[in-house]
């Protein structure tokens, strides 16, 4: 059973990677960030169990609150920077998607 | 006892994994960012939660299972913030959903302009 | 892990590849996880995906997001690459296969510490007691590039300010951070719970995965995520300049005092037996004050880069807005 | 024979998309990204001589009996810590770059500074 999570999530990693690299707007890729880093934090859970030491949890700890932040701060500063020169990056954005 | 335990952990896994899987699928496939995040943010969440309770099933440490609710409370705490904050900011730099009308276009403006 | 490098190269957006470097620190450190470097693990997670994300980002903010298309001499660089990928690969076949036990590397100097740092230093954690007693001296010597590097960003991007820019740039933060209210009240929340997870990795290390360098990161990784939501000033009144620059000097200080206090009662530098009466709690002592050097130091210079980053920024953002303004 | 190796030779690619990345981009953030990427190809390297098969986290208990090697691990380690803070160094030195030439490509800079050379020249031949 955990072999088969493991597996899953494994395959959801790979498809938020492929949405990572395709992209076409900002935000799409931030989104397969946030999405990759809640499959690490569930990938190191579920390996902790699988070897047979839980103590890797703590990991899946830093991971869950460093993925929190980091995207705070990636909105925090993509959002200034588009207000700066907002005319030139929206029409980008809107060509794109 | 034990094929219980044995027995809900794999629902609960299973059931995560498979929400995992189809949010890997719909961030994939959908056709523009909100569906994308509704897809994501919504499978997330829960398919987190859900693994998340069936490793507490399985474990056997004290330790290990108040670290697991530590986990289940950030997940739970982090992914709701941060897909809102996501879908604010992309509104706010002007992305829109695809197929709206000029109409909202405009009231789209009149809101940005009024929040600079 | 390969795709991603590759997709790096190939896109031009400074924004997306920074996104993708942070897909490559969290793949990077999974890759960790999986062949049993807990403690590397932890370490990559807490800097390579977040740190450095954050300060690629502020930088890009500053110097614009695209590349320009012109590469110099592609051919020939792809050439070298070629040569000395191959020339790499070649010396590979000597190598001994991946995961086997009798490799050289396995036989000459970590059986001992395998086996007998329980009865040397009385700490689980084998990183830990290689890290803090063992080679103390080397774990020194990085200590101290980390300090010296934290000057070297102060040296190089420390502004001085004057009052009046200060409030202006306050209220233009003040305008915009009316928008986060959800983030920042889960911030608000979350930012407690990471001093305290902070503080048990500081102390844990000894046990579990952790130690001074991850509880440093951590520590500093709560006190941006209150820069970023609060605004620079705010956070500058929270936490003293002056203050945190001692800090960083105090921890190096700290982590030389233990060595020359232990020369000094007729060991070696940094031999900690001869901290107290008995040779497992001298140890025991050494690695948590050596430990709480390291955090301090860590931590304080984390706070020192990003804080003068920030500062930086606003003061471009500023100086650009009053251009605009006089031009307009 | 392939699977024995085929860490190794991940890492050698690795270590070569980062050296491309390094000589062939004239950005400077590209180029610290290609550090960065070299940088962690020889934190996998290390690592992956440190694994032993069928081996644990270095992390001592009871039932077991074997452990990986934690000696690359403390290398590792610090190396991380360090790599961060060399990194930020550099972004620094690129702000201060941007601020002088107000570009951060490479070949922008050299002409500009051709550029001031031939300049100064001239007032020494005038």
């Amino acid at each position: 059973m955990l072999i088969a999570a493991i597996i899953a999530i494994f395959v959801a990693m790979i498809l938020s990677i492929f949405r990572g690299v395709v992209g076409t707007t900002l935000y799409d890729r931030i989104l397969a960030v946030n999405m990759f880093g809640t499959k690490t934090v569930l990938l190191i859970a579920l390996l902790g169990f699988v070897m047979g030491r839980p103590e890797f949890l703590d990991i899946a700890i830093v991971y869950a609150l460093i993925n929190f932040i980091s995207v705070i701060g990636v909105l925090r500063y993509s959002d200034t920077n588009q207000f700066k020169h907002t005319a030139t990056d929206n029409e980008t954005v809107k060509k794109e998607s | 006892m034990d094929i219980v335990i044995t027995i809900s952990s794999g629902f609960f896994l299973l059931m995560g994994s498979f929400l995992c899987f189809s949010g890997g699928i719909g961030l994939l496939r959908f056709p523009d960012f909100y569906t994308r995040m509704h897809a994501v943010g919504v499978t997330d969440t829960l398919g987190a939660g859900m693994i998340l309770v069936g490793l507490m099933i399985l474990s056997t440490d004290f330790l290990v299972f108040a670290k697991l609710v530590m986990v289940l409370l950030l997940t739970l705490l982090i992914g709701p913030t941060t897909s809102h904050v996501l879908a604010k900011a992309a509104f706010h730099n002007g992305l829109m959903p695809r197929g709206l009308s000029t109409l909202e276009q405009d009231n789209n403006k009149v809101y940005s302009t009024s929040n600079p | 892990m390969v795709v991603v490098a590759i997709a790096i190269i190939r896109m031009k957006d400074l924004f997306a590849v920074v996104m993708l470097a942070g897909i490559y620190g969290l793949l990077s450190a999974s890759f960790f996880v999986a062949m049993d470097a807990v403690d590397v693990a932890f370490t990559e997670a807490a800097v390579g995906a977040g740190i450095s994300t954050l300060l690629m980002l502020v930088v890009i903010t500053m110097t614009g997001r695209d590349e320009k298309a012109t590469r110099h001499k592609p051919l020939s660089a792809l050439l070298i690459v070629t040569v000395t990928g191959g020339l790499l690969i070649y010396g590979t076949l000597d190598m001994p296969y991946f995961g086997s036990a009798d490799a050289p590397i396995h036989n000459h100097i970590s059986p001992r510490y395998i086996n007998d740092s329980m009865q040397e230093i009385g700490v689980p954690n084998i990183v830990t007691s290689v890290l803090a007693s063992y080679r103390a001296f080397d774990t020194f010597g990085e200590v101290v590039v980390i300090f010296t590097a934290g000057i070297g960003v102060l040296a190089m991007l420390s502004v001085g300010r004057r009052k009046e820019d200060d409030e202006e740039i306050a209220s233009i933060n003040d305008s915009m951070h009316e928008q986060h209210l959800v983030i920042r009240i889960v911030a608000k929340m979350l930012i407690p719970f990471i001093f305290l997870f902070a503080l048990y990795v500081q102390f844990h290390g000894d046990f579990g995965p952790g130690g001074g360098f991850q509880a440093g990161v951590i520590f500093a990784a709560a006190i941006i995520l209150y820069t970023m939501l609060f605004g620079l000033s705010t956070a500058r009144k929270v936490i003293n300049q002056t203050f945190i620059r001692l800090i960083a000097a105090i921890g190096v200080l700290l982590y030389g005092c233990v060595g020359i206090v232990s020369l000094a009662n007729g060991g070696n530098f940094f031999d900690y037996n001869v901290l107290a009466s008995d040779a497992i709690a001298g140890q025991h002592l050494g690695i948590l004050l050596i430990e709480w050097g390291v955090g301090c130091t860590v931590a304080a210079v984390m706070i020192i880069i990003f804080f003068n980053f920030a500062g930086r920024r606003e003061l471009y953002q500023h100086n650009k807005h009053s251009q605009n303004k006089e031009s307009s | 024979m392939l699977m024995g190796l085929l860490n190794y030779w991940i890492v050698v690619v690795l270590m070569m998309s980062g050296l491309y990345i390094v000589i062939a981009h004239g950005n400077l953030i590209k180029k610290l990204v290609g550090l960065t990427i070299f940088q962690t190809s020889v934190f996998i390297f290390y690592i992956s001589m440190a694994k032993i098969e069928g081996g644990s986290a270095p992390i001592l208990a009871d039932d077991i009996t074997v452990y990986s090697n934690p000696l690359p691990h403390v290398l590792i380690l610090t190396a991380i810590v360090v790599g961060i803070a060399t990194t930020a160094l550099g972004l620094s030195l690129v702000v201060r770059i941007k601020e002088a030439y107000g570009c951060i490509e490479e070949e922008e800079i050299q002409q500009q500074d051709n550029d001031q050379q031939a300049e100064s020249k001239a007032e020494e031949v005038a």
